[in-house]
């Protein structure tokens, strides 16, 4: 691939979610040239993951659409999928970019027939549902996949399947050649909008997540709820495919805890909270939320959301932190073991579904080697970004902190205004 | 300008050539859509086929084009010809992936195919393309209204962004509520101890900038103009009134702290009872030294009530929560246990709320003695010995604590200005001539803060709690008045940290309308377009409908009761058109015409072929990518309908609805968005406006001699693939149970 | 009442907490507590606590004093360390339950005839008296704790144990005269009562 | 060869005629074949073991132990200290770390320490057997002098508390620690999957609070039956001693039939390695281990 036109006055904004997507399009619109590039195939990050959003129930798609569409209407970003950075040299106003390309075996000239997946039968997990649920070893990421290209899974590629999927494609889209690239690149500024993942719920060994089918994250829970998910919308658990409607739902899994996370993660509560009305609207009267909680951080304007979910009959709330789950073999129900603190009251009672409202933490840590960030960022205890201490690079969104999408927005538009004072700077300097 | 010459382009790509006839198509194009050229091409989105096009509009002098491929969602990088008017009729997502396979279907789905085709090219006809409406004398000075914390770091962040900034503040210093404050919460590791607020440094910045010019006791007695060119009238102390022409604005006008005299039950009013302000007062005034009461006694022991007056679903106090406070008395107890680790400091609280990094600052006041207790407080009595009744939820158990004082965590009040819903009563009211609402408008007029000369009201519409937020979680800066960007604790509940941030982002807003106001485009969501809405006054009946549903006070009017349009406040929906009886307004690529014009192009069969045929009008954010997505997902729907993207269900005129039945449609389905209190619509009221209009169109159904079902109004959620698919089968069926439309044949 | 507790009180009047802070085994931990009860729920004789250490914890910030070193709770611990483990502010629990315990048996506000109470003191008094414990002798002890009668009740009542033991050479008739012990009694002896004595004055016990 | 040195410190429990005597019979056959030796520290003294605190409080309680671990400092030089019960172990290694982290709480220790002549410099680790076999010599010596695979025995692994908690070996998890069913399997038997195996048997409350705990062995052992075990085994002497000896306490309450042998992993090591019934103490059993015995016969 040819590699971008960028000067000290482009900005690089890196990673491809609502953040950087935000970062790179008010740029954009203020007239700056963005170069935004993204580790995996599509743009949308893990906000595209989501069924609803709190407090509105409304569809982050939404929002995706009109964000896509500004990127199509707008020649200032030039986007880069499936690249990761792997270097950054220089310094503020003025870095060297190194830019690992991976191959994605299909070329621009893909026009998301479709035909390719026909050709194809093995299949690879589903890493748009979080495993949940597998695709074709070429595939499309997700409906609304931008760009709107497939993949080839590297699995077939050098196999007969690939060569099949190969022939498949009337437009000579299908490049099985294609490889691994490197591209340099000068900027004058740089956003890290690298975002979060759940915390690794298999750590939290009294819960089980190792263990018990169905004992699942709250990530995993978005899937089964979205209609384009692995089970069509329906509350399934994994166990046996029954529908589960007697639901526990455990705050801080992993977070505020000194063994796991020792940060809040912020929005664990209002997402459960979002979440036990995905119960209600699968079960009706029927449902049943249990929310086991430490401190319901409802924070703001969303208090009012948690007051109304306390009025739903179906839902109800125990301050505790759960001891362990252990497991009735003969229904494959988890059985919650711990004591509701206020008051002193034991429990140990079954729910077909335990949901772990994991938590957030940086999609890139610490590690200073390759996909790693420079030495040059400065990160917290949690390794969120603070920033840089040449105050030429930016953290936007959660790679900065655990937040909320509003609230990532907000962080992201901030960046990008950051990285324009950066490159006005260099301009004014460079004209006097 | 030279002549006009339209050409269609038909894709035989991803198997369109296969199912339907090109030929036939090419034909249509011809014969009825009246294209002077016409070619197809069997990969139109590759650089061959792309070229061609380019080719035809460099040597043939092509000005027109209808591209008769894919949805216009795809390939728009490789479909882009800025210079001519483009119109895409979509054939593969469609028709081809939606219309089920098989013979028995060859018929309708080429039928299909043909109507959109011309529909593209009538469409494409009555487009002409959009110029922009570039203003040399475009202003890009910000306005910040506002000196406090948020108002000085939006000041800040434009001036060192090299963009001249007037900054307004009513009292006579810089810093606002941050000069109350001791110190601040920490905002980086290790989140342990209290910090400096950095006000002074930020007014000394501030005041210094060569950038920044600063107006202070000093408020908005007018706010004229639009995006670009925003004449603000500055009343000082002095009588005398300033002019400063801005680009954009800035309202960061904070808060005000809930006065704890409404909260007699918890103490509010007597000795000793403050709230954090108050305590803020206090740990000013003891310079570090141990902290005295107002009777000169050292407090040996304090208690901090949080949520006072807030979280309350009596609907008495603030129901929300102002997110700051939990944090705030950690760091107030910090004070005392910094000062004299033997003073006892007890929090009583409900929920704790530190998110974040916030945890590691309770942690830092655990390890120096603060003690936490999960209680509700029930009654707080004052004096000389404070006493804070309160039920520890740990120990069920009502109890109480004793303490030198008591301090209430109360919340923030927004300062947003004038509530806009009270407005417009109060002056529908007044020029109905009520005297009182005469009297309370002047008494509103007063409390407001920009002072807005726009006909929707003095200051920016309100969300929820008087805040000036967004509606929308994707985008927190999507203002209703366009260039005018809230930011801090007047647009949500929350800390200095979060208000830094939020201004620094609201200033990027102001920079980028002033940059989009100077180019003559519109603002977000449709930042790109460069059309704007132009009306034939002549035809113009002034009833005024226009400038009531702008939903962004776009519209004035003059004094003979004209629409006065300010394009630069303008956000492309169309409302306005769809509004006008008279069909006077259209933009140069969308109009009653190009949509009309579509309708009209359809062929619509004889009743006796009992091939009926359904308008679909979806809302081009939500509803017509689902009917796309549908596609994508190879969900088949009936091959009776035609669907026509619009802007906004707002931008519908009747007229498309008339039109369409009496030329022989035999239904018609307008999808749009998500209505009521969490509405989806980025042009606010256009689905509800939509199913406002269409319950009026009742009577003329009527008169039509036509059932009120042949006109159907849908909400549809861009997820809904597989719904919108339903919702067309059954109204088909529906349509089938009702008969076909007897107009048929008349239009 | 003990001098010691006296003392106690004398010098803390009703601040509780830094009492336990200054005199009970990692007591400065109590304040650390979120109240999520983590700890309550994995002990494993949690039904039969009184209080859950979480709950004793947000007593002793409540000042109550006589309540908690009254309990029998902490007397519950069996030493399985769950909670120190579960624990999210890595407060060491099992430690604080055992100084607590220990401190109120110093006290003496310990519950009368608490079994485990008083199988402790056997329990010490065994080992500090060669340095290491005799397992007959304390069974014996054990048996014999509440009297002569109940005694011989309690040992009929194990005798198929201590046969199965008997028998399985793991319980040793010969140890009731001499059985294992340290060289260095004397030495030992002395170093516990030290270590008591430094304890003592640092805790204002003495 | 040359062997591995270790400061041993065997407990009161496993002394000739004590309750745990039988684990130091079957250690012998197990040091021997790994060729590791044991230099037993002179002069040992009690750890105080989990109920020590009622009556020894905090300083008295880390003497005792500074006071194994002087010794070790002195008498062994250069060696870790291991111990065979978890109890002895955790006391000793909770003393080595405490007074590492607090120097106060070392100067008061080296105070009374003086009383008995000796200083402590707290140079020595404290280790407990397992963590020695499976990080010093690793899983393939430990398989290498298998000669008798216990085929077709299943047995529960029940690794209790203080062998797992709060150290635990490393690597492992507190809920689901795997390498006692890793000993197992070593050995050539089945490891058995059941609910109890971190579960608590009462420990030091089996005396005083007899009900309470031997709820606790009950639920351990019906658990070990329910998921079809020949035997039980242990790495900790209290679990063996108190689900071993009560199981008769708790036939005769609940009219329960049970007769689990419980063992420690060193019987079966022991025999596994070519040791007779008499060498891997199985004599010693209140309920006889016949299939591991009939292994040992073979």
């Amino acid at each position: 691939m040819t590699a971008p036109i960028a000067t000290n006055q482009t900005i690089l904004v890196v990673g491809g979610g609502i953040s950087g997507l935000t970062a790179a399009l008010e740029a954009a619109e203020c007239g700056k040239q963005v170069i935004l590039v993204e580790k995996t195939p599509a743009l949308g990050g893990r906000t595209a993951q989501l069924y609803r959003y709190f407090p509105k129930m409304c569809h982050p798609t939404c929002g995706l659409e009109i964000n896509l569409k500004r990127i199509k209407g707008n020649p200032n970003v030039k986007v880069m999928t499936m690249t990761e950075v792997t270097a950054v040299a220089g310094s503020r106003g003025d870095y060297a970019v190194t830019l690992k390309v991976s191959p994605r075996f299909v070329n621009e000239s893909c026009t998301a027939c479709g035909e390719c997946a026909k050709a194809v039968q093995s299949e690879v997990a589903d890493a748009f549902n979080y495993g949940l649920a597998k695709v074709k070893a070429a595939y499309l990421p997700h409906a609304m996949a931008y760009p709107q290209r497939y993949v080839i899974d590297p699995s077939i590629v050098g196999t007969a399947e690939g060569e099949a999927a190969k022939a498949a494609c009337k437009y000579g889209a299908v490049d099985l050649g294609m490889k691994e690239e490197t591209v340099q690149l000068n900027v004058g500024a740089v956003i890290w909008a690298t975002g979060w993942r759940p915390f690794d719920a298999n750590r939290i060994q009294p819960y089980g997540y190792d263990r018990y089918a169905n004992v699942i994250t709250s990530v995993e829970f978005e899937r089964l709820a979205d209609p384009h998910g692995p089970t069509g919308g329906k509350l399934l658990r994994p166990s046996d495919g029954k529908e589960a409607k007697n639901i526990a739902f455990i705050q801080c899994a992993g977070s505020r805890d000194e063994n796991y996370l020792r940060h809040c993660s912020r929005i664990c509560c209002m997402a459960t909270l979002k979440q036990t009305q995905y119960v209600r609207e699968a079960c009706g009267d029927g449902g049943k939320s249990t929310v086991y909680y430490i401190d319901i951080r409802a924070i703001d304007r969303f208090e009012d959301f948690y007051q109304n979910v306390q009025k739903d009959a179906t839902v109800s709330f125990v301050k505790s932190k759960v001891a362990r789950i252990a497991e009735n073999k003969d229904n494959g129900n988890p059985v919650l073991h711990g004591v509701d603190t206020e008051g002193y009251h034991r429990y140990a009672v079954e729910h077909d579904l335990v949901v772990l409202a994991v938590g957030m933490e940086p999609e890139v840590t610490g590690l200073r080697e390759q996909g790693g960030l420079p030495a040059d960022i400065i990160q917290d205890s949690s390794n969120f970004i603070e920033g840089s201490k040449d105050g030429g690079m930016f953290g936007a969104g959660a790679a900065s902190s655990p937040l909320d999408v509003n609230r990532a927005v907000q962080s992201a538009t901030a960046a990008s205004l950051k990285a324009i004072q950066v490159i006005h700077k260099t301009a004014s300097t460079e004209a006097a | 300008m030279a002549d006009n010459k339209f050409a269609a382009y038909i894709c035989s790509g991803c198997g369109i050539g296969d199912v339907l006839n090109v030929g036939a198509l090419e034909k249509i194009a011809q014969k009825e859509g009246k294209m002077a050229i016409v070619k197809n091409h069997p990969f139109l989105c590759n650089a061959e086929g792309v070229q061609l096009i380019k080719d035809d509009i460099a040597n043939e002098g092509v000005t027109h084009l209808c591209i008769a491929a894919c949805s216009r969602r795809a390939k728009a990088e490789a479909f882009s010809f800025p210079t001519v008017a483009v119109s895409r009729a979509n054939l593969r997502e469609g028709v081809l992936w939606v219309i089920a396979e098989g013979a028995d279907h060859d018929e309708v789905r080429q039928e299909m195919a043909e109507d959109y085709v011309r529909m593209g090219c009538a469409e494409v006809k009555k487009m002409t393309l959009p110029g922009g409406n570039l203003k040399e004398s475009s202003s890009k000075r910000i306005l910040v209204v506002g000196g406090g914390m948020s108002g000085m770091t939006a000041a800040l962040a434009a001036a060192d962004a090299g963009y001249e900034t007037v900054v307004v503040e009513k009292s006579g210093e810089l810093g606002g509520f941050a000069n109350k404050l001791l110190k601040r919460v920490p905002f980086s590791g290790p989140y342990a101890e209290p910090q400096p607020t950095g006000a002074a440094n930020m007014t000394a910045r501030v005041s210094h900038h060569p950038l920044i010019k600063v107006h202070l006791n000093s408020t908005l007695a007018e706010t004229a103009g639009a995006p670009g060119r925003f004449n603000a009238k500055i009343a000082q102390e002095s009588g005398a009134v300033a002019e400063e022409l801005v680009g954009a604005i800035v309202q960061a006008t904070g808060f005000t702290t809930y006065d704890i005299a409404k909260l007699p039950e918890l103490g509010g009013g007597q000795a000793n009872v403050v709230d954090q302000a108050g305590l803020e007062a206090m740990a000013k005034a003891a310079n570090g030294g141990a902290i005295k009461r107002a009777d000169g006694k050292e407090v040996k022991s304090v208690v901090f009530v949080q949520c006072a007056g807030q979280r309350d679903a009596s609907g008495v106090h603030l129901p929300y929560c102002s997110g700051h406070c939990c944090a705030t008395s950690i760091k107030q107890a910090m004070y005392f246990k910094d000062q004299n680790p033997d003073v006892d400091t007890v929090v009583i609280y409900q929920d704790l709320r530190v998110p974040g990094m916030g945890e590691d600052f309770y942690r830092s006041a655990q390890q120096k003695g603060v003690i936490f207790t999960k209680g509700k407080a029930g009654r707080v009595t004052g004096g000389d010995n404070c006493k804070v009744e309160f039920r520890d939820l740990i120990l069920d158990e009502d109890t109480s604590a004793e303490a030198d004082l008591v301090v209430l965590a109360t919340g923030q009040v927004p300062s947003a200005g004038v509530n806009l819903d009270d407005w417009t009563a109060t002056v529908t009211a007044a020029e109905s001539g009520d005297e009182t609402a005469k009297a309370k408008k002047i008494e509103l007029q007063k409390t407001s803060v920009l002072n807005l000369t726009y006909r929707q009201g003095p200051d920016v519409p309100q969300f929820k709690y008087g805040f000036a937020d967004s509606h929308f979680i994707c985008f927190p800066y999507e203002t209703r008045r366009t260039g005018i960007y809230a930011a801090g604790p007047v647009r949500r509940p929350m800390d200095m940290l979060q208000a830094q941030e939020d201004a620094t982002g609201a200033a990027l807003k102001a920079i980028q309308a002033v940059e989009n106001a100077a180019r003559g485009r519109a603002a977000h969501p449709r930042a790109w377009d460069l059309s704007f809405p132009k009306a034939r006054l002549e035809g113009c009946t002034q009833c005024k409908r226009c400038t009531v549903e702008c939903p962004f006070g776009a519209i004035d009017e003059d004094e003979k009761r004209f629409p006065l349009f300010n394009e630069e406040r303008c956000r492309r929906c169309g409302t306005c058109m769809g509004a006008c009886p008279v069909r006077v307004i259209s933009f140069e690529n969308y109009s009653c015409d190009t949509v009309g014009s579509q309708i009209k192009a359809v062929n619509i069969p004889d009743e006796f072929e009992e091939k009926p045929r359904i308008l679909i009008l979806a809302c081009e954010n939500d509803a017509y990518p689902a009917l796309d997505m549908a596609g994508i997902q190879r969900i088949t729907y009936s091959a009776y309908v035609r669907a026509i993207p619009v802007r906004c269900l707002g931008s519908v005129n009747t007229i498309w609805i008339t039109d369409a039945l009496n030329s022989g449609y035999d239904g018609v389905m307008m999808m749009g968005c998500k209505k009521g209190d969490d509405y989806q619509c980025h042009f606010v009221k256009g689905s509800e406006m939509a199913h406002y209009r269409m319950s009026k169109i009742g009577d003329t159904l009527k008169q039509l001699g036509l059932e009120p079902e042949r006109v159907q109004t849908q909400e549809v959620a861009i997820t809904d693939n597989a719904r919108v698919a339903r919702l067309i089968d059954e109204y088909v069926a529906q349509i089938n149970e009702i008969g076909l439309s007897p107009m048929k044949g008349f239009g | 009442m003990t001098t010691a507790n006296q003392n106690a009180l004398a010098k803390y009047k009703n601040n509780f907490l830094k009492e336990v802070e200054a005199n009970v085994e990692d007591g400065h931990w109590v304040k650390m507590c979120m109240q999520c009860g983590v700890c309550a729920g994995s002990c494993p004789l949690g039904p039969h606590w009184e209080h859950s250490p979480q709950k004793l914890f947000m007593m002793i910030r409540a000042g109550k004093r006589e309540e908690v070193l009254g309990s029998d709770s902490m007397w519950m611990c069996t030493s399985c360390y769950n909670c120190i483990v579960r624990c999210p502010r890595k407060l060491p629990i099992t430690h604080i339950m055992h100084g607590l315990a220990n401190y109120a048996h110093r006290l003496d506000l310990a519950p009368k005839g608490q079994p485990t109470r008083d199988i402790a003191k056997l329990f010490w008094d065994n080992l500090a008296k060669t340095g290491r414990v005799n397992e007959l002798k304390f069974s014996l002890a054990m048996y014999f704790k509440d009297g002569f009668g109940q005694g011989v009740k309690n040992a009929m009542a194990m005798q198929a144990t201590g046969l199965g033991l008997l028998k399985a050479k793991r319980l040793n008739p010969m140890e009731i005269i001499g059985g294992h012990k340290c060289k260095d009694i004397s030495g030992i002896k002395k170093m516990i009562a030290k270590a008591r004595e430094i304890e003592d004055r640092r805790r204002g016990l003495a | 060869m040359v062997k591995k040195q270790y400061a041993f410190y065997p407990g009161c429990s496993s002394q000739k005629g004590a309750t745990a005597s039988n684990f130091l019979t079957s250690l012998d056959v197990v040091v021997d074949k790994l060729g590791i030796q044991l230099n037993e520290i002179p002069d040992w003294n009690c750890c105080g073991a989990s109920i020590g605190y009622g009556e020894g409080g905090e300083l008295p309680r880390l003497v005792i132990n500074a006071r194994n671990l002087a010794l070790a400092e002195k008498e062994l030089p250069g060696q870790d200290m291991v111990s065979g019960c978890p109890a002895c172990w955790l006391a000793t290694r909770e003393t080595h770390e405490r007074l590492a982290e607090h120097a106060s709480l070392l100067a008061e220790t080296n105070e009374a320490l003086k009383e008995a002549g000796l200083k402590l410099n707290n140079t020595v680790k404290a280790r407990h057997m397992t963590e020695v076999l499976i990080e010093d010599l690793g899983w393939e010596a430990l398989k290498a002098p298998v000669v008798k695979p216990l085929e077709g025995l299943k047995i529960a692994g029940y690794v209790g508390c203080q062998t797992n908690r709060p150290f635990g070996i490393a690597g492992e998890s507190f809920e689901n620690p795997k390498y006692l069913d890793k000993m197992i399997e070593t050995v050539g038997a089945e490891a058995v999957r059941y609910e109890q195996k971190v579960a608590c048997c009462g420990g030091a409350l089996a005396f005083s609070e007899p009900d309470k705990s031997q709820k606790q062995i009950r639920d351990i052992v019906e658990s070990a039956y329910d998921n079809g075990a020949d035997m039980i085994v242990t790495p900790c002497q209290l679990c063996q001693a108190n689900v071993e000896i009560y199981q008769s306490e708790i036939n005769k309450k609940h009219g329960t039939k049970f007769s689990m042998p419980v063992v420690y992993y060193t019987q079966l090591m022991s025999v596994a390695y070519g040791g007779s019934a008499g060498q891997a103490g199985l004599d010693g059993q209140v309920i006889k281990a016949d299939k591991l015995e009939a292994v040992a016969k073979k």
